[in-house]
């Protein structure tokens, strides 16, 4: 699936976008895996309650099942308007 | 209906009067503008990120919801991404009603929604560096009214 | 703060840009803007009577109560008087502030006020003849909240 | 003082404005003078219910004093906006 990232966690992790292959079951699932691999992901990732996700482009939860999606999105809370 | 997410400037005086001017059935048009401005001093830039594709069904959706629950006639949602300055319009929305406390409601709707809903981040460039702009806790307790 | 009681039509494209344009401080600008409508079908014009002196001491009284109650930058008053045709603009208020809320919060009240405070008698003429619009229980009730 | 009548008080008395002499030490008073005088005025203030007043461009009550004002003015309630 594509990940996708904003804002600071843009900044964080260094790229806006990438492609990961990942049989996570859940957004969490996924959120550890990445912890996992680098530094800068756990740095990132470090507080999931200061993070939202979009799950194909709608707010989700980060207990939501991964099952079938093309894209998911992490970023901080959002701040238009 | 009527939603644009553009780096391009709007006016505000075009698209209020446009607005206005198409709605046949409504007494009362309300419009609502964000406006960068400079709170602590220094600001030299204000830079809004965006989530293109999720932004304009987020804008979409919200819409949509406002049209739902109020006797709305028209909506309208413009919100601009990219680099602004001191001054600048950041984004409008209007709304148009037989009755103006449907018209109001629904702009305030629509701005709660907006500001906590839709996918732009805000970063403030000023000489001492950049910095996020942190989401604000009575702007997410604005949603509990509706 | 501005307050005009007028036969001229306006524009509300022109007026919103001019006083938005205006505002250094204000994060947040909300206009309000009353359109003749017909709402039963057949009318042919509004006619709107005013107490000339009343008028623009309400008006700048009314004002000046948002201006004290509420944090705003500046408040704008547009009425116009005389006879008016379906689709012109009435009136039109707008506030700014910092925060949306004042500014929404303010541009309500100016409403509220204006609509049961400020002495404008309309008055619907249709074909089958002419009859003073009754005031609404409605607006006097919205009086209420503040 | 003057006395001045808006709208459909205006239109069931049929003048705008007039001069009126009156010792009424209440605006209830000069309420019953004026429906005392003539049909027209009987009829525009039968029920003062629906009626509002103004002393000198002020809003007031039906049982404000008259005392040393200038200018009185009767209509129904109003319809702005």
């Amino acid at each position: 699936m594509d990940v996708l990232y904003f804002a600071w966690v843009r900044e964080r992790i260094g790229i806006p976008k990438e492609r990961v292959d990942s049989s996570a079951a859940t957004v969490m699932d996924l959120v550890n895996e990445l912890r996992a691999r680098e530094d800068r992901y756990a740095a990132a990732f470090e507080d999931v309650s200061a993070l939202r996700v979009a799950i194909d482009q709608e707010l989700a939860d980060f207990d939501a099942p991964l099952d079938g999606v093309r894209e998911v999105a992490f970023f901080p809370p959002m701040t238009g308007g | 209906m009527r939603i644009a997410v553009q780096t391009a400037p709007f006016d505000l005086g075009d698209e209020a009067a446009r607005f206005a001017s198409a709605q046949s059935h409504s007494g009362a048009v309300v419009t609502f503008t964000g406006v960068v401005r400079d709170v602590s001093g220094g600001l030299q830039a204000m830079e809004i990120e965006h989530y293109p594709g999720m932004t304009e069904r987020a804008l979409t959706d919200i819409a949509q919801q406002a049209m739902d629950r109020w006797s709305l006639e028209d909506a309208l949602v413009i919100h601009r991404h990219g680099t602004l300055t001191v001054g600048e319009q950041i984004m409008m929305v209007a709304t148009a009603a037989r009755h103006r406390k449907d018209a109001f409601e629904a702009a305030e709707f629509l701005m709660d929604y907006l500001k906590s809903r839709a996918p732009f981040w805000k970063r403030e460039v000023t000489g001492d560096g950049e910095a996020w702009v942190a989401a604000r806790d009575e702007d997410e307790d604005a949603l509990k009214r509706w």
